[in-house]
């Protein structure tokens, strides 16, 4: 007797149909697992920085400080919410709001495991790209709402950062999409049982990598709220919930980049005998171990080595690595 | 204990400076005790001057600083070597209450703050001086806090009453 | 570097906009108020406002008595407090005669070399931390707890020391004291393999700093520039081999110099300038001789009438005393010439043409301690 | 000698924060989580200022307690004055202060901010003799500078006094007056 004969359930299943009602029970799940995801991540960094810096880290809340963030966010939540009297009120109101959907619209075409999948879309890669551009626009609007010359700073550099390290990620993306053709993401693990990408696009995945690093704004391209040049960057007026959401987009952007990461290249849920769902949340917890521990061990690069970085090295780079793809397809 | 090298700039020094002061009294000064080998002792003006002549023996500013004696205010420029063996000329130049010496920052830009230090203690005012404003106290303030007039200062002898 | 029109071109005049790095900001190392003049990114003009930690030490001096004044000599600068503390008491000393024992004067110079390697560590790690790596900056402070431990041992306190008195220092040193800094300076040196790989080596800071706020001899010279940020530049000044004083001449140690003028030179010098202060060290815990470690003074000095300038070399550059006495129980004046005070001030002319990344690096390496300017 | 305008200083003290909700046991959960996350704001001014920024690190570990220093006011609950307030300095403090959000709270570190310590004598000129003088002081650290052990003591005391709430108190108090005066 599945799950759909339940007194309850079965009048939903019957009035949505099976299709609506696996997305909407997705939503939900992504809905809860994207804030306690983000908390935990959020704990996870505090801690590998402690002990990177010889120091314990959290250990008041809960074991092991496993609470911090939950309190955090409690905490936050009871603070007062102060918007600066000449900001402009609605972006300043909006900006928030705006980064956390791109972050979470995105979990919908993560292949977690073969049959965890909210929903197969054939844009699936497209549709992350063009949401995870949104995430720039709410930095902007946020950064010129609060009216603060620290944050205006900020939130022009993170667009022109961001444009700069868009395309060599795209770049990099595409020469995987030309091996699989298809930008389905269960296509592309599946394609990858044998042998994972990484083993035929080294250089794709080590630009793809510093990419999305310098995409989510993390060190040492943190330039947007370098701590000890722009105060805080786009998030210095913001207080209480509103500093929160920001705070948690950041952590679910690093944890869809990560994934991206495990899928384009490690082979998503592909491993020898653990079920798909377990290896996939493994290497994903890698690559954000990586991308945290890159934070803590590298000073931050001036704005215009950022941008020369992108512009003269890696575009070229990424796109000689996609032209020799073609060719090498082209001649198998 | 000083060296023929230093003997041999000290002489520069002192010929120069009396050609260009011709008023100063120029004595070398005893290092052991004041911690300067040469001393000028001018009266009004002739800062300049000073600074000219250091300057082109490439001696650096070390400070200017001011002393408010009951008749009149004291001058101290202080000017020390980089290069070889250490030598330091003190110049003291005595400037009544109410004048307004010259500024020496077209020779030494280093000299515009220390000026400014001097008028926020003393109320010293340096004629042509670039930014002429207080460095350390709040700019409102009304007070020059270093004069021997400002504030309570405590007699030695109610000092003595409190430790013996 | 940039070719930046001056401030009085036209063009540039409506674009550029004033952003004060505020008296309270992440980089200014305490309360330094660095108003730029910005066209985009780039400084045209920097203005640094002081005075808003100004405690009017000068003033306090001619209200107390001349031991009175011991306290506030290390809160001048308090990451070098010991060696303010050497330097009042020997420039006291001089004027009145006053003679040191030499176990004494040994014990000064070991305090004052320790104080100065922790008063680099944390001068370099600020400064890294400026650049954006933050982990070096507890490593650093690892480090420094040692230090501190070392000098809490001896001295009673961990920052603001008054451990020197006129005629020689407040309590001998013993055994433990000699064992724990031969293992500090062991493992500091270890330790150094360390920064060296993570700092110097690593091409984000090389990027960062290699070319970054020159300070070229002649502007050092205008502008009074001492200490590390001097000695960056290619000028050999230090005050411990130019001018000796207390038992200097007996160690032999050399000054390190380096001829860019950049900030990646001054962090070299620094450096460098740590593993010299461990040499110092090593030497006069080898021939540490015996004997009192204070000469008999009476328990209020009255100076003869007259004036001194005394010069000695603190972690940030030639620190004077300028002291005028009229032959009473209380200084007549005390002028206390900081380092910082000039090195600041050339940031006028090194900081214009500059990007604002640049300009907190060049502010982090010259290192100011912002009360030794304010004083 | 000059006078900083007294008659500021009532502009200034702690604006109640309304209690979201009625119940107690829901304040004193917000009180528990305030307790667990304080958030200092980097601001030190002289000597206290270093021995601040030990306590926050390796060996004293702020972070145990869930205390991370931010950079701005916007995002900060607790300011530490470490080191000595000077005429100056005090406009800056007052705006820092009014810029911090909601329930908020003040540590007096160093005998400086606490009474102007070594610099307080009768010619003084320059500093204001303590931050109580313009701020409403909840925490004092003595010490000069205090032990880092002695700022956490006065972290944990601060927490101590958010918990058992005196401020919820007091209004307690109050309303059972009142209503036995009825």
């Amino acid at each position: 007797m599945n799950i759909t004969q339940l007194p309850f359930i079965k009048e939903i299943y019957g009035f949505l149909g099976h299709d609506l009602t696996a997305t909407v029970t997705g939503i939900l799940i992504i809905l809860v697992f994207v804030p306690l995801n983000s908390a935990f991540l959020v704990w996870v960094e505090r801690k590998v920085a402690g002990h990177i810096q010889l120091r314990p880290g959290p250990m008041e809340v809960g074991p092991h400080g496993i609470l911090q963030t939950l309190i955090d966010a409690v905490k936050l939540m009871s603070k007062e919410m102060i918007t600066p009297k000449l900001a402009d009120k609605f972006l300043f109101w909006l900006a928030p709001i705006i980064i956390i959907i791109p972050a979470i619209v995105c979990f919908v075409v993560i292949p977690f495991s073969p049959l965890m999948q909210v929903r197969e879309m054939n844009v699936g890669i497209l549709l992350i790209f063009s949401f995870s551009s949104i995430t720039v626009l709410s930095i902007l609007m946020g950064g010129w709402a609060s009216n603060n010359k620290y944050a205006l700073i900020g939130a022009v550099r993170a667009v022109a950062q961001n444009v700069a390290y868009e395309i060599p990620l795209l770049l990099s993306t595409m020469s995987i999409i030309i091996m699989t053709n298809s930008f389905k993401m269960s296509e592309i693990t599946a394609a990858q049982s044998p042998v994972w990408f990484i083993v035929y696009q080294p250089v794709a995945a080590i630009i793809f990598f510093i990419s999305t690093t310098a995409e989510t704004n993390r060190a040492p391209f943190d330039l947007v709220e370098a701590e000890s040049e722009l105060v805080s960057g786009f998030h210095t007026e913001y207080t209480g919930m509103r500093f929160a959401l920001f705070f948690l987009a950041e952590y679910t952007n690093m944890f869809i980049a990560a994934s991206m990461g495990a899928v384009l290249f490690f082979g998503g849920w592909h491993g020898p005998f653990f079920p798909g769902l377990i290896w996939f949340v493994v290497k994903v917890y890698i690559l954000i171990f990586v991308i945290i521990w890159v934070r803590w061990t590298f000073p931050r690069l001036r704005f215009d080595q950022l941008m020369n970085f992108a512009w003269k090295f890696m575009i070229p780079v990424a796109l000689i690595n996609l032209m020799i793809t073609a060719i090498v397809l082209k001649v198998l | 204990m000083p060296t023929e090298g230093q003997k041999k700039l000290l002489e520069e020094l002192k010929n120069s400076l009396t050609r260009a002061l011709p008023e100063g009294r120029i004595t070398s000064g005893d290092y052991a005790r004041t911690g300067c080998h040469l001393e000028v002792r001018l009266s009004d003006v002739g800062m300049r001057r000073v600074a000219a002549v250091m300057k082109d023996k490439r001696f650096h500013l070390e400070t200017i600083t001011a002393v408010d004696f009951p008749g009149s205010f004291e001058l101290i420029y202080l000017y020390s070597t980089y290069y070889d063996d250490i030598c330091r000329v003190i110049a003291h130049i005595q400037i009544l209450k109410d004048a307004s010496p010259h500024t020496v920052s077209a020779i030494y830009p280093g000299a515009i703050w220390l000026e400014r230090e001097i008028y926020d203690f003393f109320g010293i005012r340096f004629l042509d001086h670039p930014d002429l404003r207080r460095i350390l106290n709040p700019d409102n303030a009304d007070y020059f806090p270093l004069l021997k007039t400002f504030g309570k200062t405590k007699l030695t002898e109610e000092i003595d009453d409190i430790l013996c | 570097m940039l070719n930046i029109k001056t401030i009085d071109d036209a063009s540039i005049n409506e674009r550029v906009y004033q952003l004060n790095l505020g008296p309270q900001h992440p980089s200014t190392h305490g309360v330094l108020h660095l108003l730029l003049k910005l066209d985009g990114e780039v400084v045209i003009a920097a203005d640094p406002i002081v005075g808003y930690s100004h405690r009017g030490h000068e003033k306090m001096a001619e209200n107390r008595i001349w031991e009175q004044f011991l306290p506030n000599t290390s809160r001048i600068d308090y990451l070098s407090g010991l060696i303010y503390n050497q330097g009042y008491c020997m420039a006291v000393e001089k004027l009145c005669g006053i003679e040191v024992p030499e176990r004494a004067e040994y014990i000064r110079v070991i305090t004052s070399e320790l104080n100065r390697i922790s008063s680099h560590l944390l001068g370099i790690m600020a400064f890294v931390m400026d650049i954006g790596a933050f982990t070096p900056f507890l490593y650093g402070w690892d480090d420094r707890e040692h230090v501190l431990d070392l000098l809490e041992r001896v001295t009673g306190s961990r920052l603001t020391y008054c451990y020197n008195r006129f005629g020689g220092v407040r309590n001998d040193i013993d055994q433990e004291f000699c064992d724990g800094t031969r293992r500090f300076i062991d493992r500091l040196r270890g330790r150094f393999k360390d920064y060296h790989n993570l700092i110097t080596e690593n091409i984000i800071f090389i990027k960062r700093t290699r070319g970054v706020g020159i300070i070229t001899e002649e502007t050092a010279l205008e502008f009074g520039v001492t200490g590390p940020s001097l000695r960056g530049s290619g000028v050999n000044y230090d005050v411990r081999k130019n001018e000796p004083y207390s038992v200097y001449p007996e160690f032999d140690f050399e000054i390190p110099v380096r001829k860019e003028g950049d900030v990646m030179a001054r962090y070299q010098v620094r450096m460098a300038e740590m593993e010299q202060s461990m040499n110092i060290i090593e030497q006069a815990l080898d021939n540490l001789p015996e004997g009192p470690v204070r000469s008999h003074v009476p328990r209020f000095i009255d100076p003869p009438a007259g004036d001194i300038y005394f010069a000695f070399e603190s972690a940030r550059g030639a620190v004077g005393y300028y002291i005028v006495s009229d032959g009473t129980r209380v200084p007549y004046r005390i002028k206390v010439r900081t380092p910082s005070f000039s090195n600041l001030f050339v940031l006028t002319r090194v900081l214009p043409g500059n990007f604002i990344a640049d300009a907190i690096a060049t502010l982090g390496s010259i290192d100011v301690v912002v009360p030794e300017i304010d004083r | 000698m000059p006078s900083i305008d007294r008659s500021a200083d009532h502009s200034v003290e702690l604006k109640e924060s309304p209690a979201i909700l009625g119940f107690a046991a829901l304040q004193d959960l917000l009180n528990l989580a305030r307790v667990n996350s304080l958030w200092p704001m980097t601001f030190g001014i002289a000597c206290c200022s270093i021995e601040m920024m030990a306590a926050g690190m390796a060996r004293f570990d702020l972070d145990r307690f869930g205390i991370i220093f931010r950079s701005t006011p916007r995002q900060s609950d607790v300011m530490i004055v470490a080191g000595t307030i000077s005429h100056k300095f005090v406009p800056t403090i007052k705006t820092l202060w009014e810029q911090m959000p909601g329930p908020k709270w003040v540590i007096a570190m160093g005998n400086c901010a606490i009474s102007g310590g070594p610099f307080a004598y009768e010619g003084q000129y320059a500093i204001v003799n303590g931050a109580d003088k313009f701020l409403p002081v909840d925490i004092y650290v003595p010490g000069c500078p205090p032990r880092p052990e002695g700022l956490i003591q006065g972290l944990l005391q601060l927490q101590k006094k958010i918990t058992k709430g005196t401020i919820d108190a007091n209004r307690r108090a109050e309303k059972a007056a009142r209503r036995a005066k009825k």
